[in-house]
């Protein structure tokens, strides 16, 4: 008697925003044996940046890796290419990086925690989720000029100013959105039915985190505090706007529902605190010098540590670009961490490692 | 009317001795015609049956053959233990022996009558022979496909005569020790029906299965000891312990009796001998299941219900079977072998017999009897349907049987009636399970705490069987595409018509039971509780027994919506309608899904432990009362 | 009547303790989600009435012929090849062709442009077109179409140019 | 008389009815989540757009047995309007069931074999209850008739307050709501059972949920006896806290389903056996 | 038909995410969310394509996304609309002559409606599938124009099933 | 940065000698075309520690020569080697082409044409 299925996810599934294929071997519903193919938006964004675009396009091209996560891409873009060019930027451009960094990051938790919720069968929660969410992705269209590819980040500094009524305005609305925040904490941790769905499942215990490198909230759910803004201070002044690490021990969608929301909190905290002590000064310093040299850069992204390396030859057309993104990192550990667990555990889970495939395949 | 019931015993065994000699197409025709005959005198009995039972004695040289059948059989038993090292099986015997022996000193020559025939006898005539009669007409062709010399092939259809005719005696049978006779042959063909294929596991399972029927036979033993030691009782016969029992207020024979009915019911712990005999070949599953074996079980009870009807024997025995109901419904849920699926719900199945037997209204009794019916038109058809299955189709997995809609539609039908006919409405097996939850509801007062766990076990057993079934008939409905047009396969003549028949039987039977009810189940529920009649009133649609109703309306809608459905879905073919591929979130993923499967291994030594304590409680409740 | 009060006093004890023991709430959505059904909904009636959108809202490319000094510049920056100019093979004149569904409305092209007011970003987002318009497959002949039109006047050009100095006199 | 013309109206617009409740329940549920939602008669626009698919199916025994699906849940709620046996109503209703899961099985997508599955189990998880609450109102009334509730004096309510808490508890469950959505849990199996329906077969997978929410408010109208009053308001409470429930909980898996149903909803149906066996209310 | 204006009233939408930067697809989800709340249209997102009227495909169309994309499309039953969204979907956007990009929806499948930006805004989106719903009517009504001009299948014309001769041999 | 030079042989002994788990995390496997069918390999490491240092081991080898794979030092290598395998087109130990590119997709599209 056979007593092992295959269960496809993706894909095309409805509890993925993105092609991704996943086979679950099981046991009834329980998980023994997975396998996944990430392959599905395999762009070639990395030849095309090495060929076709100049490496002043490139940052907007970067940008489109990924619609999550587009600031970290093009601010790790630009500040590698900064240490091609040998370039320094305006202090308050680094502070308004951090700003719109800071700012995708809640609405890309944001939009993951409600990810989470609409997996795990809570749709009133999603909504919930998603109504709060809009608050800041009008702050980042009123910041950037768009909701979701901000172009935000252009190589020698950042592309536009921040206005003093948007600043004021980011301000009030965060007011507005911490009661808010504290009572989707609440639900989150609290309610009875999401705890049955989220405690205990997917678990990845430290050991895994370490032995298999994972990033981002992932890693600091289950223990491992990386994060490249506690470790990396000489492009961004991460400590100087008030930045603290968030972990977690336990290790499952519960614990990393729990990181995402705490570091919402930090993040306001930094937003806030970067508008009230913006420097003065230019937004963009430039050079006509053409890339040399090679570079590597990381940054933490939504999702955990985004890599660049570049390799310039004096051209207006770089010689190599390597993106690492975060998720890219993480794809073997979600492949192992959903091993005996229930099949109707599955797009929490998947929702709770909040994968970016567009990144990871690029 | 002696002459023909003596005709039922005679011709059986008469058949079973020439069909050893004759050729094989006289045999076959021999078979046809046995059959057909003694299925018309089971019905003709039916059709003259007055309320007065036919007891009519034999002349003593019988008694002296019987007793020498006894040694006999017994000394072949303590024969094929030793010969075959197994301790139980001729310690049993010898024991047996023992209190044989000790008996003949003992006592005295038995005045009563040796038969007895009630309603409930020609009920079981009728089950016996009409079922185990198309068994046999089945087996024809089946056991010529086995790999075996000619010889054990005649002797296979041989050996199904012979069990009618000891099933025909036990149903007959008055006096105890005739009983107990009748009881230990049917114990010893079926032994030799499970070792019949003579491999290895054959020879174990046999052995297994006569250990186990052997507590069945010491337990009547020890009825008949207890009952010529017991100076109220008189004669050890049915008749006179059911006279007696009431006034007499012991009732340790009867636990004994319960005992060996339970154990031929293969209730827990004792389910191993059935499950076990699944090695034989098929007919003789069918055989087992349908109509001779494990209906000596509720037969014994409803035999003796008037008396134990009430006591605390009753009581507990309600208590085991509702047990097992809901633990053999578990137990099949784990298993994938068609075979054994049905065996596990066929111990479920007895167990609601034999509680609603144990329960002993009249109401009861008539469910208990709605129950034996159709549980044994049902599991015959499904047993011969394994059979074609695993012959024709090489199918023994419900896992393989995924392509049979398209390879075989007819046995894909007969599969998915036989399954419904076993759980929905509207097929006799349900209306007996609706009758038997309706009954327990009305009765419940009488047994305080124990009838509401009784309930909570049906509905949950009920719940289970109805999962199991959708298990089986999800892993047999499913499949890609259809041709345009359905291609009934060609099977055996002998099977199509076998087949056919249970089929037309089970359906007419279903279509018949509001006329069934007030003129069949009702009139042989009261000669064998011995109460009075229940009145059967017809009012509008209708119809009320005591105290539970059959609306004929939505009966007659579900037997159209049903059993019709059911056909059409499978040969209805929609025109002008294109046909689209299944979602798979476009991939191309290699399917290899079917049904949950379950585990019940941890569970297997809780359930066999609960079992063998209600059946020391059983005797233990009889002695202390 | 008499197990009513008991029942319920026993089940609320019974959700407290829990609430306290393990940390969980049992009834507080359900009730707050009650509580939502008399609330305003959040949903912003849009066809009907505008939504909230930045006064600089990175939307269309808008052009201005009269302000272009046809440096093709913004052709030259522009990532996706929204901007293309065609070029009239007799007179030489350019076209400036745009793509709205092309476009991915980075800004650079008009950060790039050397001509104040030229090129805006207006803050206007494109709207949806149907398949009539095919802008595919029309902006992929036109965008070949313009290149090769160029090429064609340069070549064409150069042509004049070596018949005007094969006889300057004419 | 007056009566079995109510009755037979209701059973002719049983799916007109439960469209209209689908489609308060809709508006309801995008209230409670802060939306505005789609109109009320928005099941009924479903309807009318379904017709014009194109016709596509798996197979014609998968497109039969969903219309036969329908046909039988009608028919077994024609019986519960009527007031027939209860039991039998259980059972026609699992034959309606059985049909669907049956469909659910004959095709070999792997979603429709889920949500077969989960359907299967969850018939587990409510029968018993079911059953164990027919059982129980025998004993109040003398009759397995469910006309008999209907023509209550005393709201069966009150006396078997614990049924009725049961009732509310395998509700959920029946409807397919959260946190018992399991057998079609979107996220999960896309729908489960009527996943491979499309078009104008899908349409009676679609009506027979509406019919499907008339036989679950019935069975709670059954409660109230012959107060109609009382009945309508029972109806809309468990209306307001089906969907409430719905959107403040999760999803929970089946194996979690089983263990409630059969560790707090069948004990306290049992319990209410017992308190009505023994006259305890 | 008198009922025609209501069939438009519930389209049933399915996403598919070809390859694109994620960027439409959390709008489309964010068009779920109460401030948009497509649903007010009757749209619900099944995420099943044989429940579904319109499709609302993101992205360039990668080489390993193109089948999925052909098939899903496939199992979708008429009268169905695809609505391109973004400007890769439109037309492979920034992707456009990159080697594993296809370059825009409709070089695999119809597209009936393109909805520009990167990303496009939810509001966009709202008012491509307006302008798709249109679309949807008219398809509908062309296939019941359609119908009258049915033909038998082959069954009927005498010849012999192909299935049922290759059963044979 | 530290760079360290190493070569095919001692690339897994040198890993395995460095990488600590505890304090190191591995980012990436990459690769460079240098041309001229050279192709440079780079495996970057990252520590746990403020400030952070990057340690990347560099070797250099012409395309055809089978690269050793450190999948046994660090499980989560198979991915970034898969990766490489396909849009380099070059020849690891032990992986699959497949991962990203199609069979009509253009073949190591990373190299230098």
């Amino acid at each position: 008697m056979s007593t092992q299925y295959n269960i496809p996810v993706g894909a095309q599934h409805i509890s993925l925003l993105e092609p991704l294929h996943f086979k679950f071997t099981t046991e009834n519903e329980k998980i023994i044996k997975t396998e996944a193919n990430v392959g599905y938006v395999h762009r070639g964004i990395e030849q095309a940046c090495c060929s076709k675009f100049k490496f002043r396009q490139v940052s907007f091209v970067v940008g489109r890796v990924c619609g999550l996560c587009s600031i970290s891409h093009t601010t790790c873009y630009s500040q590698v290419a900064e240490k091609l060019l040998k370039l320094d930027i305006p202090k308050r451009a680094k502070y308004l990086r951090m700003l719109v960094i800071e700012l995708d990051r809640i609405h890309s938790h944001l939009l993951c925690l409600s990810h989470v919720a609409e997996n795990s069968g809570f749709e009133a929660l999603f909504m919930k989720t998603m109504r709060h969410r809009e608050f800041s992705m009008e702050l980042l269209e009123a910041v950037c000029g768009n909701r979701i590819q901000y172009d935000f980040s252009i190589i020698g500094g950042v592309a536009r100013d921040l206005r003093t009524d948007v600043a004021q305005s980011i301000l009030d609305k965060f007011k507005i959105f911490r009661p808010q925040l504290d009572e989707l904490v609440d639900i989150y941790k609290t309610n009875w039915s999401l705890s049955l769905k989220n405690k205990g499942i997917g678990v990845l215990s430290k050991e895994d985190a370490i032995r298999l490198n994972v990033v981002g909230p992932f890693a600091r759910a289950s223990g491992l505090g990386v994060d490249v803004r506690n470790e990396t201070e000489e492009l961004l002044p991460w400590k100087e706007v008030g930045f603290e690490i968030i972990t977690d021990t336990a290790g499952d969608v519960h614990a990393r529902n729990m990181v995402r929301l705490k570091e919402i909190y930090v993040s306001m905290k930094i937003i806030e605190n970067i508008i009230n002590g913006l420097p003065e000064g230019d937004l963009i310093s430039d050079t006509k010098a053409f890339p040399e040299g090679e570079a590597v850069n990381r940054i933490e992204a939504p999702r955990g540590e985004l890599f660049y390396y570049a390799k310039g030859n004096k051209t207006q057309v770089l010689e190599r670009l390597k993106i690492k993104a975060p998720t890219f990192s993480n794809i073997p550990a979600m492949v192992e961490t959903f091993t005996n667990n229930e099949y109707a555990s599955v797009p929490a889970i998947i929702g709770s490692y909040d994968p970016c495939l567009s990144c990871t395949s690029r | 009317m002696i002459a023909l019931i003596e005709s039922l015993f005679l011709i059986p065994i008469a058949v079973s001795a020439l069909l050893l000699l004759l050729p094989k197409t006289a045999a076959r025709f021999l078979t046809i015609l046995a059959t057909l005959v003694l299925s018309a005198i089971a019905i003709y009995l039916f059709t003259q049956a007055t309320d007065r039972p036919i007891q009519f004695a034999v002349s003593p040289v019988v008694n002296k053959i019987v007793m020498i059948a006894d040694f006999s059989l017994l000394l072949f038993v303590i024969g094929a233990g030793l010969k075959q090292k197994n301790i139980l099986v001729w310690v049993l015997a010898i024991l047996q022996l023992l209190v044989l022996g000790y008996l003949t000193t003992k006592m005295s020559e038995t005045q009563s009558t040796q038969f007895y025939v009630d309603k409930l006898s020609i009920f079981m005539f009728i089950l016996v022979n009409v079922i185990s009669g198309v068994i046999a007409v089945y087996s024809l062709k089946y056991i010529d496909e086995e790999k075996c010399s000619w010889f054990r092939k005649k002797y296979f259809i041989s050996m199904i005569f012979w069990f009618m005719a000891a099933m025909n005696l036990l149903a007959a049978a008055d006096n105890l020790e005739y009983f107990y006779l009748f009881f230990e042959l049917t114990t010893l063909a079926s032994y030799l029906f499970i070792r019949f294929r003579k491999d290895d596991e054959s020879k174990k399972n046999a052995l297994t299965a006569l250990w186990m029927n052997q507590i069945g036979g010491l337990a009547i033993l020890a009825a008949i000891v207890y009952t010529v030691l017991t100076a109220q009782y008189g004669n050890p016969s049915f008749s006179d312990l059911i006279a007696k029992g009431n006034s007499v207020a012991i009732i340790l024979p009867f636990a004994f009796l319960c005992i060996a009915g339970l154990v031929k019911g293969a209730q827990y712990p004792f389910n191993k001998w059935l499950i076990g005999a699944m090695v034989a070949p098929t007919p003789v599953s069918a055989l087992l299941h349908s109509s001779t074996m494990v209906k000596i079980a509720p037969f014994i009870i409803l035999r003796i219900s008037p008396v134990i009807k009430g006591t605390p024997v009753a009581t507990v025995m309600i208590g085991l079977t509702a047990f097992v109901f809901v633990a053999a419904a578990i137990g099949a849920l784990a298993q994938d072998t068609f075979k054994k699926i049905l065996a596990h719900s066929t111990i479920a199945l007895l167990a609601l017999m034999i509680l609603m037997a144990a329960v002993g209204t009249p109401v009861a009794v008539t469910a208990a009897l709605i129950l034996m019916l159709f549980h044994g038109l049902s599991k015959c058809l499904l047993f011969l349907n394994a059979g074609v299955l695993e012959h024709v189709f090489h199918m023994k997995q419900t896992s393989d049987m995924s392509k049979l809609g398209e390879a075989g539609p007819f046995t894909a039908l007969v599969v998915a009636v036989g399954f419904m006919s076993l759980l929905l409405p509207p097929f006799g097996a349900f209306v007996g399970k609706w009758f038997s939850i309706e009954t327990i509801g009305t009765v419940a007062s009488g047994f305080k705490i124990v009838a509401p766990l009784v309930l909570v076990c049906i509905a949950t057993g009920g719940a289970v069987l109805s999962l199991l079934y959708f298990k089986v008939l999800g892993a047999m409905i499913s499949r890609t595409g259809e041709s345009d047009k359905v291609k009934f396969e060609h099977i055996h003549p002998i099977y199509e018509s076998t087949l056919i028949f249970l089929l037309c039987a089970l359906l007419i039977c279903t279509l018949a039971l509001p006329w069934l009810l007030p003129y069949y189940f009702t009139q042989v529920a009261a000669d064998t509780t011995g109460l009075a009649l229940i009145p059967v009133i017809q009012q509008g649609t209708n119809i009320y027994i005591g105290s539970v109703h059959l609306p004929l309306i939505p009966m007659l809608i579900a037997f159209i919506l049903l059993p019709f459905g059911i056909i059409a879905g499978l040969f209805v073919r929609f025109k002008h309608v294109d046909r689209a591929k299944e979602y798979m979130c476009g991939e191309k993923v290699e399917y290899n899904f079917s049904s949950f499967y379950f585990s019940t291994d941890k569970a297997t030594p809780y359930f066999v432990a609960i079992g063998i304590l209600f059946f020391v409680s059983i005797v233990l409740v009889a002695f202390f009362m | 009547m008499q197990v009513y009060l008991p029942l319920s006093v026993l089940m609320i004890r019974a959700c407290h303790a829990l609430q306290d023991k393990f940390q969980i709430e049992i009834m507080k959505t359900f009730f707050k989600t009650i509580g939502n059904l008399f609330k305003k909904p959040a949903t912003i009636p849009f066809p009907a009435a505008p939504t909230y959108k930045p006064d600089d809202y990175r939307g269309l490319i808008v052009f201005d012929e009269s302000l272009c000094i046809w440096c093709r510049r913004c052709e030259t920056v522009c990532p996706p090849g929204a901007i293309v100019f065609s070029q009239n093979i007799t007179d030489g004149k350019q076209t400036y062709h745009y793509s709205p569904y092309v476009c991915i409305y980075c800004q650079e092209c008009v950060r790039t442009c050397p001509k104040q007011g030229c090129l805006i970003q207006s803050a206007e987002p494109g709207h949806p077109a149907t398949k009539e318009h095919d802008v595919n497959n029309v902006w992929n002949k036109l965008f070949a179409d313009s290149l090769e039109s160029r090429v064609t006047y340069a070549a064409e050009k150069k042509k004049q140019q070596a018949a005007a100095k094969a006889n300057p006199q004419s | 008389m007056n009566n079995s013309i109510i009755q037979i109206l209701l059973i002719v617009l049983a799916p007109v009815l439960g469209g209209l409740i689908y489609g308060v329940e809709r508006k309801v549920k995008a209230r409670m989540q802060r939306r505005i939602g789609p109109p009320v008669l928005q099941p009924f626009y479903d309807f009318l757009k379904l017709m014009d698919k194109r016709k596509m199916m798996v197979h014609s025994t998968h497109a039969f047995l969903g219309i036969l699906h329908f046909i039988s849940l009608w028919f077994a709620l024609a019986v519960l309007i009527m007031g027939g046996d209860f039991i039998l109503i259980i059972f026609l209703h699992l034959l309606a069931t059985a049909l669907i899961i049956l469909a659910g099985f004959s095709t070999r997508s792997i979603f429709s074999h889920l949500g077969a599955n989960r359907s299967a189990i969850s018939i587990l998880a409510y029968e018993p209850v079911l059953v164990i609450i027919a059982i129980s109102a025998y004993m109040l009334t003398g009759s397995f008739d469910v006309s008999a509730l209907y023509a209550s004096d005393v709201p069966v309510l009150f006396k078997m307050p614990l049924a009725f808490i049961a009732l509310l508890m395998i509700l959920p469950i029946k409807l397919k709501k959260s946190p018992f959505d399991i057998s079609e849990a979107h996220q999960e199996v896309v729908g489960g059972v009527e996943l491979e329906y499309s078009g104008i077969f899908y349409e009676a997978v679609y009506t027979a949920k509406w019919l499907d929410y008339i036989f679950c408010y019935l069975l709670v109208f059954m409660f109230a006896g012959n107060n109609w009053w009382l009945g309508l308001l029972l109806v809309a409470l468990t209306f307001i806290y089906i969907n409430a429930l719905d959107n403040s909980t999760a999803r929970v898996n089946y194996k979690q389903m089983l263990r409630f149903s059969f560790w707090v909803a069948l004990p306290m149906a049992f319990l209410n056996l017992l308190m009505t066996m023994f006259h305890l209310i | 038909m008198a009922l025609n204006k209501f069939r438009t009233k519930s389209p049933w939408i399915l996403h598919y995410n070809a390859g694109s930067c994620n960027g439409c697809d959390i709008e489309i989800l964010a068009c779920l969310a109460p401030k948009y709340d497509i649903e007010r249209f009757g749209m619900i997102n099944t995420g099943n394509p044989k429940q579904s009227d319109i499709m609302l495909v993101t992205g360039p169309v990668t080489k390993r996304s193109r089948e999925r994309l052909v098939d899903i499309y496939s199992q979708m039953p008429e009268p169905k609309v695809v609505i391109a969204c973004g400007s890769c979907g439109c037309s492979g956007g920034v992707f456009r002559g990159m080697y594993n990009c296809e370059g825009g929806i409709d070089q695999y499948i119809p597209v009936d409606v393109y909805v520009p930006g990167c990303g496009c805004r939810p509001e966009q989106i709202i008012a491509g599938v307006v302008e798709a719903l249109a679309i949807l009517e008219k398809k509908t009504k062309d296939m019941e124009g359609s119908v009258k001009l049915h033909n038998d299948p082959i069954e009927q014309d005498g010849q012999t099933n192909r299935r049922e001769v290759a059963a044979v041999i | 940065m530290n760079r360290i030079e190493t070569s095919f042989e001692n690339l897994k002994k040198d890993i395995a000698a460095f990488y600590k788990p505890q304090a190191h995390h591995f980012i990436t496997m990459n690769g460079v075309d240098l041309g001229n069918d050279v192709i440079e390999y780079q495996w970057f490491f990252c520590d746990y520690a403020f400030p952070s240092d990057i340690t990347m081991f560099v070797t250099r080898a012409n395309v055809d020569v089978q690269v050793p794979s450190i999948k046994n030092i660090i499980v989560s290598a198979w991915l970034p080697e898969a990766e490489l395998v396909d849009l380099l087109g070059v020849n690891i130990e032990d992986t699959q082409k497949g991962f990203v590119l199609e069979l009509d997709s253009e073949t190591a599209p990373l190299r230098k044409k």
